[in-house]
């Protein structure tokens, strides 16, 4: 894209292509904890209302109340801003920021398409947790620096809890990294284009069940219910944001929001083939693409890729919309657990199942070679074997099987070290 | 303008990073508040690991993400609400020790910034991007290669010695996982050791 | 799948099953249940598949080597025809092995022009291969454990109809013997009161139950005898053997708390090894001369090639298929005149290689010459061989074992001492047959007959049921020994086939009196047929099937078929002797031993289920055994009658015939002795036959009559016999003063010499060393006082006063605040650096 | 200054990071009297050192670079870092459970 934009701007220098670059994508990737909050909320609170037999907003913005959010934003936003008198000021304003910070950084690692991507990290997958679990500080920090009781409670709970499920969720990421593997969100993505026998989760029993494991770590490590300890507004008042009120409270909800968004995109590519869906549109257009149906339409080629990254991308998050659906369903239907329960939850059962699947997935495919109706992966190329040409953008590379046995080039073991040395 | 233009970004983020983690590494040593400690101590390590990055290792930042930033430091300000309270959250030192301990680590500052520019080789930097391949960023799968034992990237070593003898971190990696679980448990033991007593105690 | 590869499957499968439940036990046989009630499903299960996937391999075998048909054979040796395929049907067998496995390595490929010529001119009968003979054994080597130099342990498998059907014997019988332990060892389940130890309080002991226990360690045998019957090479097989061996000791000892059962248990592991250090000696002089341990050829390297296993070593095909002197035993025998060969050719061009033809030259000279270079070794080894069966299969003279191992419970009696185990040792000889020599077969024999005459007769008078039935196993087994040594393979294995249904038959059945009446003895039985038919009418059944019953020419039980084979090999042995006319005696103790085994078996049946019964509570709490106790016996009772039924399709004999192995089925003349081996086909000519059956049914017939008229009818009085025979009776009870001798020989002198070498260590050594120790001790005291005092204290002293010093002058430095400490680890740090940048003149860290 | 910005970064740079972290940890553990600090302390030494290990392991500024091995032993670093901060907080909370305390300064009961 900095290339693009530099051939535009008729200037030497290319600095202003990457600064403009970066403008741009930041700019794009603020809609999902924003606008993505907004909806999110609305949903929730419809989902709620229906769960609850009521009928959740229905006023602002038409039947739907489908402006409530946007409404309460500016109610928030218009509220005072009150820092409690025993708290510990810097803190207590940088805390919100930092946790809205950390969410707003993984989105930086994660590809809504096939190279579409503001950043392609070869550890992505592993950035994104690594990230993810910054988030934690934010809350930890609010609750301490809040001066309160209730709050220091919930976050010495968040603390307890988020160091314990790093350890299952990590677990669980690294399955279809091995599988694959790759750590490059893109890669995994695209190995499995195709039908929906692709989907990694269909790639044999254990991954199946490793992925509700996934999705229940998940679940806890954005600290949601069952498992939101760190706000349990039955016993601490409001947890960890009982002392804040107005914008940062809602910043707080926009970097909750914009993590449930980032785990159920990050469950989407690992396990239900990201932009893949279940028929491989994408393919079918991409193989326009190649050969533009059949008869040469001059330079379409272009537009075709383009709109077949499109459809990827309303793809994938319209898949990690139905994860959030589904963790909201959860919120409203499963009662609080205890925090010695969580942290049961986490150690006795989810460690110990997500490393019998880890170890079943590894027989299953390393040593009694078993099927799986995935023909992608077999014998693929693993990241850092891999020698891609560069004539081709990142964005077309591989974006459905076929094409990518044609770009890719297997070396074996010389990964071309002479350079080095 | 002329300046921006002769920029190299690539010494322009190290900058950056560097400057920040330096500053809040201050921070961390002149602040008093345990809290903030912790706090600026996330801060430098987090930057620390953007230098990491910045180096080529993405998986070590990566790994100082989650492990350090992620891991440690929680169970560090988890230890901090444990035991912080009015007397603890502010201790200060004396200004004698302030004083021996910046002459003694300033002499150990000198005299290693000494020692890291006297090599003209580490000084000058003259790689240039034509020979860096495109996988030294993509070095993820080669460090958990050398983890389990496989160094790829000496298999084309021509000295079939450095072949023979740099093989492989398979062992260490075993003892450390060991270590790390031996730690985990005796850590538990520990920390529960004191109410074991009480109860004993009371028996 | 080609049956060469399915059934070494099959049958390992079946090997590794009790394996498995033995191992699934050992681990949560506790857990199982109540004192692990569940345990004997798992037990059961492994062995009934392992009984199945017997079966399975039976079929495919016998659908791959169909029986030759014997339509005028059977009138000629007539019905109860062991058939031998005789000449005129060497083509059917050539069809039979061509049409069989397509063996890439067995002797067949060598072996069949034998059978093309043999076929061709097979009207001569003096030819070196008896026609008509035939093997093909599946050999393989699935797993090399190690190879050191020319040392290979692997694991392999020799596979004939011989194994085949005995791990169907032995499955099935143990199945049996499983469902029967069930019903057996229920008190196990719950505490156990045992009544036969007592405490020093005077109190019987209590003990938990060890239901699961027991089964473990059926399975573990179950495990170690069927790998000892599928092992295809001695290192493997001696080790089974060792299994076999400790599973006995576990057996015998299940009561361990009883003195008696411990001491049976160590007798009994004791005494094997006395035989298994003979099996050592045997395996070393066969590897040292051979370098090998394989029975057949095995390609090892899949290149076609086979490498010669032991048996082809022994009997080359280019021989015939006869016994030589393989060229390894000559020349280790022959060392010295091949060290002067090697020394003249020392100078000569081309030495070594020259020597080593010559070597090769003279070796043929060297092994027919005068004094029979290696003809020993081979015999050594022999004869160590057998002396591990003779400990394993409880043969004169070590015997001894057999009887007291009756201690271990019922269920392991039938199975280990007298089905399966003990035959162990008998069915290694018949494995390693084709490398006896004449005077080990003449070594074998001698110690079988005498092993069946005396067991016999002490079998006269035991009154305990079960040592009556342990002699008669002992004496059977002498049976089979006198058989194979007498050159009879296929009667001794028969025997061994047949033996071990009824033998377990009786046992079971013993063990159904026993668990009713809660006594061995059976003075205190009698009358019991009508509390327990089944039990009863059972053992009635093997009782006549060792006695060998049945209508002469007609049909009969089993053991009327095996017997008379082993009968009509002696007769035929005994007649085709030209000089060496006393091993006619084989015959006659053979003979008589039938007789005394018909009587022995009669009247233990007899005071047991007839007459009044002479222990009246006994007798009222006596009770019929629950089914799973006796639907067993009704099975095992099946096959003791009609296992070597001679039934065209089905036909143990003809099924064993095929496994015979190569070259034995001619007439065999001892190197060292002039002694004759005649073939065994030559034991089925009428004139040989029909005499044999008839001594052999009028032994049995007299044995009966007289039991029955001394215990049936009562015309004669056992205890006047008694009386009148007091010397010879005492003799008998004592069984041979066989225990008391060995005592005499081994036992007492082992404890005196004990005594003079505890004498020699307490008095002289001891003695030395004390005064030694008091000089010295004298000495030093004079010394020590000024020594300790000036010299030792006052280094020591004054050194630790310095040290002293030194630490009060330091302590101040450990002021136990950790800053400070970092703080002297900082500066000294720099200053180390600076003292090296200093007086070494390199850069600093360069 | 301004050719810190326009010449390319050389392995020095991260050393002299390095050191500064490093002299930076050693002056808070001889300084904070808080246990935690102390801890916080160690760890920026391990940082500094880490630092060290990846500048010489890059091959972005010396051709002939440790290679992996600079990178593996900083993971190793890291990890064992992990479990030592485990310990030393157990040792912390123990100590704070006895001594009622955190200020190291009151550790020394083995003052000589």
């Amino acid at each position: 894209m900095s290339e693009w934009i530099n051939n535009l701007i008729p200037i030497a220098w290319e600095w202003p292509g990457f600064l403009l670059t970066a403008i741009i994508k930041a700019a794009l990737l603020i809609h999902i904890p924003a606008v993505g909050a907004l909806i999110f909320i609305w949903m929730e609170r419809k989902i709620s209302g229906r769960i609850q037999d009521r009928l959740g907003p229905t006023r602002v913005g038409g039947r739907f109340g489908w402006l409530q959010t946007l409404a309460d934003g500016l109610k928030l936003v218009t509220k005072e801003d009150i820092t409690p008198g025993k708290a510990d000021v810097m803190l207590f304003r940088m805390a919100p920021y930092l946790s809205f910070a950390a969410s707003f950084a993984c989105l930086m690692a994660l590809p809504v398409a096939a190279g579409w991507v503001a950043v392609r990290l070869n550890v992505a997958a592993f950035f994104l947790l690594a990230v993810l679990g910054l988030e934690v500080f934010g809350v930890i920090l609010a609750g301490w620096a809040s001066g309160s009781k209730w709050s220091l409670f919930g976050a010495m709970r968040e603390a307890a809890q988020v160091v314990s499920y790093e350890v299952p969720i990590g677990l669980c990421v690294i399955v279809p990294v091995m599988i694959c593997g790759t750590m490059d969100l893109v890669t995994i993505g695209d190995m499995q284009a195709g039908w929906f026998n692709n989907w990694l989760v269909l790639h044999d029993p254990f991954t199946f069940g490793i992925f509700w494991v996934y999705f229940t770590c998940a679940t806890a490590s954005v600290n949601r219910a069952p498992f939101d300890l760190a706000e349990a507004e039955s016993e601490l008042v409001a947890g960890f944001h009982t002392e804040y009120s107005g914008l940062r409270w809602s910043i707080f909800f926009m970097a909750e929001y914009g993590s449930m968004f980032i785990v159920s995109a990050l469950a989407a590519i690992l396990f239900f083939g990201g932009w893949h869906g279940p028929v491989p549109v994408t393919a079918i257009i991409h193989n326009m693409a190649i050969h533009s149906m059949g008869f040469e339409i001059g330079g379409t080629a272009p537009f075709w890729h383009f709109l077949a990254n499109l459809l990827g991308c309303a793809n994938l998050i319209f898949k990690a919309t139905i994860g959030v659906t589904v963790m909201i369903w959860v919120r409203w239907t499963l009662p609080r657990l205890r925090i010695d329960q969580v942290i049961t939850t986490c150690w006795k059962y989810c460690v110990p199942l997500s490393a019998f699947m880890f170890v079943g997935v590894l027989c299953w495919q390393t040593w009694w070679g078993l099927p799986s109706p995935n023909r992608e992966i077999r014998g693929k190329i693993r990241e850092g074997w891999v020698q891609q040409d560069e004539s081709v953008p990142s964005g077309e590379v591989r974006a459905d099987g076929s094409a990518a046995e044609t770009q890719i080039t297997y070396q074996a073991g010389t990964r071309n070290y002479e350079g080095s040395n | 303008m002329l300046l921006i233009a002769a920029i190299n970004w690539h010494s322009f983020f190290f900058l950056l990073f560097a400057l920040v983690t330096c500053g809040f590494a201050l921070g961390v040593l002149f602040s008093s508040n345990i809290v903030r400690m912790a706090f600026y101590l996330t801060i430098a390590l987090g930057t620390t690991s953007g230098l990491f990055i910045l180096a080529g290792a993405h998986f070590v930042g990566a790994m100082q993400l989650m492990i350090y930033v992620g891991g440690t430091l929680v169970l560090l300000i988890f230890g901090v609400m444990l035991t912080a309270h009015e007397g603890a959250v502010l201790m200060k030192t004396r200004a004698g020790d302030w004083v021996v301990a910046v002459i003694a680590g300033g002499s150990l500052l000198a005299l290693l910034i000494s020692a890291a520019v006297s090599i003209p080789t580490w000084r000058s930097n003259e790689v240039t991007p034509a020979d860096l391949t495109a996988d030294d960023s993509h070095s993820t799968s080669s460090v958990g290669l050398a983890l389990i034992g496989v160094r790829t990237d000496i298999a084309t070593e021509k000295d079939a010695t450095l072949r023979r003898g740099l093989s492989g971190y398979l062992l260490a990696f075993e003892i450390v996982s060991v270590h790390l679980l031996v730690v985990l448990v005796g850590a538990a033991y520990l920390a529960r050791a004191k109410q074991r007593l009480a109860t004993t105690g009371d028996v | 799948m080609a049956p060469q590869d399915s059934i070494p499957l099959l049958l390992g499968l079946a090997v590794l099953a009790p394996l498995a439940s033995f191992t699934l036990i050992v681990l949560v046989g506790p857990k199982m249940g109540p004192a692990g009630r569940y345990a004997p499903y798992f037990a059961i299960g492994a062995i009934l598949s392992a009984f199945v996937l017997s079966i399975a391999s039976l079929v495919i075998w016998v659908g791959e080597n169909p029986f030759p048909e014997t339509p005028h054979e059977a009138a000629a040796d007539d019905q109860h025809a062991t058939a031998i395929p005789g000449p005129h049907r060497t083509g059917q067998v050539t069809d039979a092995r061509l049409t069989g496995f397509a063996q890439p390595i067995t002797s067949v490929s060598h072996e069949a022009p034998h059978d093309h010529d043999s076929h061709s001119k097979s009207s001569g009968d003096s030819k070196p291969v008896y026609a008509g003979e035939y093997n093909f054994p599946l050999t393989g080597q699935p797993w090399v454990l190690g190879q050191f130099g020319s040392l290979r342990l692997s694991i392999s498998y020799y596979i004939d109809s011989l194994t085949i059907s005995m791990f169907c014997m032995v499955t099935l019988i143990a199945s049996c013997i499983h469902f029967y332990a069930v019903g057996y060892m229920q008190e196990e389940l719950d505490d156990v009161t045992d009544h036969e130890v007592t405490l020093q309080d005077g109190s019987h002991l209590k003990r938990p139950g060890r239901f699961h226990r027991f089964f473990q360690y059926l399975s573990l045998f179950c495990f170690s005898m069927l790998g000892l019957v599928i092992s295809g090479n001695v290192a493997m097989t001696f080790v089974f053997w060792e299994l076999v061996g400790i599973c006995s000791y576990f057996l015998i000892g299940f009561y361990v708390e009883r003195h008696s059962a411990s001491t049976a248990a160590n007798k009994a592991f004791i005494v094997n090894r006395v035989g298994d250090f003979g099996m050592i000696i045997g395996l070393m002089a066969l590897w040292g001369s051979l370098g090998t341990f394989q029975f057949g050829d095995i390609d090892v390297n899949q290149d076609g090639k086979a490498e010669a296993g032991l048996f082809t070593l022994v009997r080359p095909p280019e021989q015939g298929h006869q016994l030589v002197t393989p060229a390894g035993m000559v020349q280790a025998a022959a060392t010295s005149e091949i060290r002067n060969i090697y020394h003249d050719h020392l100078y000569q061009p081309e030495g070594s290689t020259s020597a080593r033809s010559e070597v090769e030259a003279r070796t043929e000279q060297w092994r027919n010459g005068p004094e029979k270079y290696g003809y020993w070794l081979l015999v050594i080894a022999g004869v160590g061989i057998f002396c591990g069966c003779v400990g394993k299969s409880a043969q004169f003279p070590l015997h001894t074992w057999l009887p007291d191992a009756m201690e271990g419970p019922t269920p392991v009696s039938a199975l280990v001492h007298s089905a399966t185990m003990v035959a162990a040792g008998v069915f290694l000889v018949g494995r390693f047959f084709p490398v006896f020599a004449p005077e080990v077969l003449l070594v074998i024999a001698v110690a079988g007959t005498i092993t069946l005459f005396m067991a016999a007769t002490i079998a006269i008078t035991a009154t305990d049921i079960k040592r009556v039935l342990a002699y008669s196993t002992v004496s059977q087994l002498g049976y089979m020994m006198l058989a194979l040594g007498a050159g009879g393979w296929l009667a001794g294995m028969m025997h061994l086939f047949t033996h071990a249904f009824f033998k377990s038959l009786l046992f079971l059945c013993s063990g159904s009196v026993i668990h009713a009446v809660h006594t061995n003895e059976m003075p205190q039985m009698g009358g019991l047929l009508k509390k327990m038919p089944w039990t009863g009418w059972t053992m009635l059944i093997g009782c006549m099937a060792i006695a060998g019953a049945g209508i002469p020419f007609v049909i009969g039980m089993s053991g009327y078929y095996s017997k008379d084979a082993i009968l009509e090999q002696l007769l035929s042995f005994s007649k085709s002797q030209t000089d060496s006319k006393w091993t006619v005696l084989f015959f006659f103790a053979a003979a008589g031993g039938a007789a005394i085994t018909a009587f022995y078996m009669f009247r233990l049946w007899f005071l047991t289920f007839l007459g009044t019964p002479r222990d009246a509570d006994r007798y009222d709490h006596a009770h019929e055994s629950p089914p799973v106790m006796y639907v067993p016996l009704v099975i095992l009772a099946v096959f003791a009658i009609g296992v070597a039924w001679p039934i065209p399709g089905i036909n143990l004999a003809a099924l064993l015939e095929q496994s015979r192995p190569l070259g034995t089925n001619v007439d065999a003349h001892g190197e060292l002795i002039n002694t004759v081996w005649p073939a065994e086909h030559k034991s089925h000519a009428d004139e040989i036959k029909t005499p044999a059956t008839l001594i052999a049914f009028a032994t049995a017939l007299s044995g009966f009559l007289l039991a029955s008229v001394m215990y049936w009818w009562k015309i004669l009085n056992p205890d006047e016999v008694r009386r009148q025979f007091q010397s010879l009776y005492q003799f008998l009870i004592k069984k041979w003063w066989f225990d008391e001798l060995y005592d005499f020989l081994w036992v007492r002198p082992s404890h005196l010499l004990a005594k003079f070498i505890a004498w020699l260590d307490t008095r002289c050594i001891d003695g030395l060393i004390n005064g030694l120790a008091n000089s010295v001790r004298r000495f030093c005291h004079h010394w020590n006082i000024w020594i300790d005092q000036w010299v030792v204290d006052g280094r020591i002293d004054s050194f630790a006063r310095l040290v002293y010093r030194t630490a009060l002058s330091l302590r101040s430095l450990q002021t136990g605040q950790l800053r400070q400490y970092v703080l002297f680890i900082v500066i000294a740090t720099v200053a180390l650096f600076i003292l090296v940048s200093f007086f070494w003149n390199y850069t600093l860290a360069g | 200054m301004i050719d810190l910005l326009t010449s390319p970064i050389s392995v020095s740079h991260y050393m002299v990071v390095g050191a500064l972290l490093f002299v930076t940890g050693v002056i808070c553990m001889a300084t904070k009297r808080n246990a935690l600090g102390v801890l916080m302390g160690v760890e920026l030494v391990l940082n500094g050192a880490n630092i060290n290990f990846v500048a010489f392991g890059s091959r972005y500024f010396r051709t002939e670079s440790l290679g992996l091995d600079g990178q593996l032993i900083a993971l190793f670093v890291i990890v064992l870092a992990a479990a030592e901060a485990a310990v030393a907080l157990a040792i912390a909370l123990n100590f704070y459970n006895s001594h009622a305390t955190i200020d190291i300064d009151r550790a020394d009961d083995l003052r000589g």
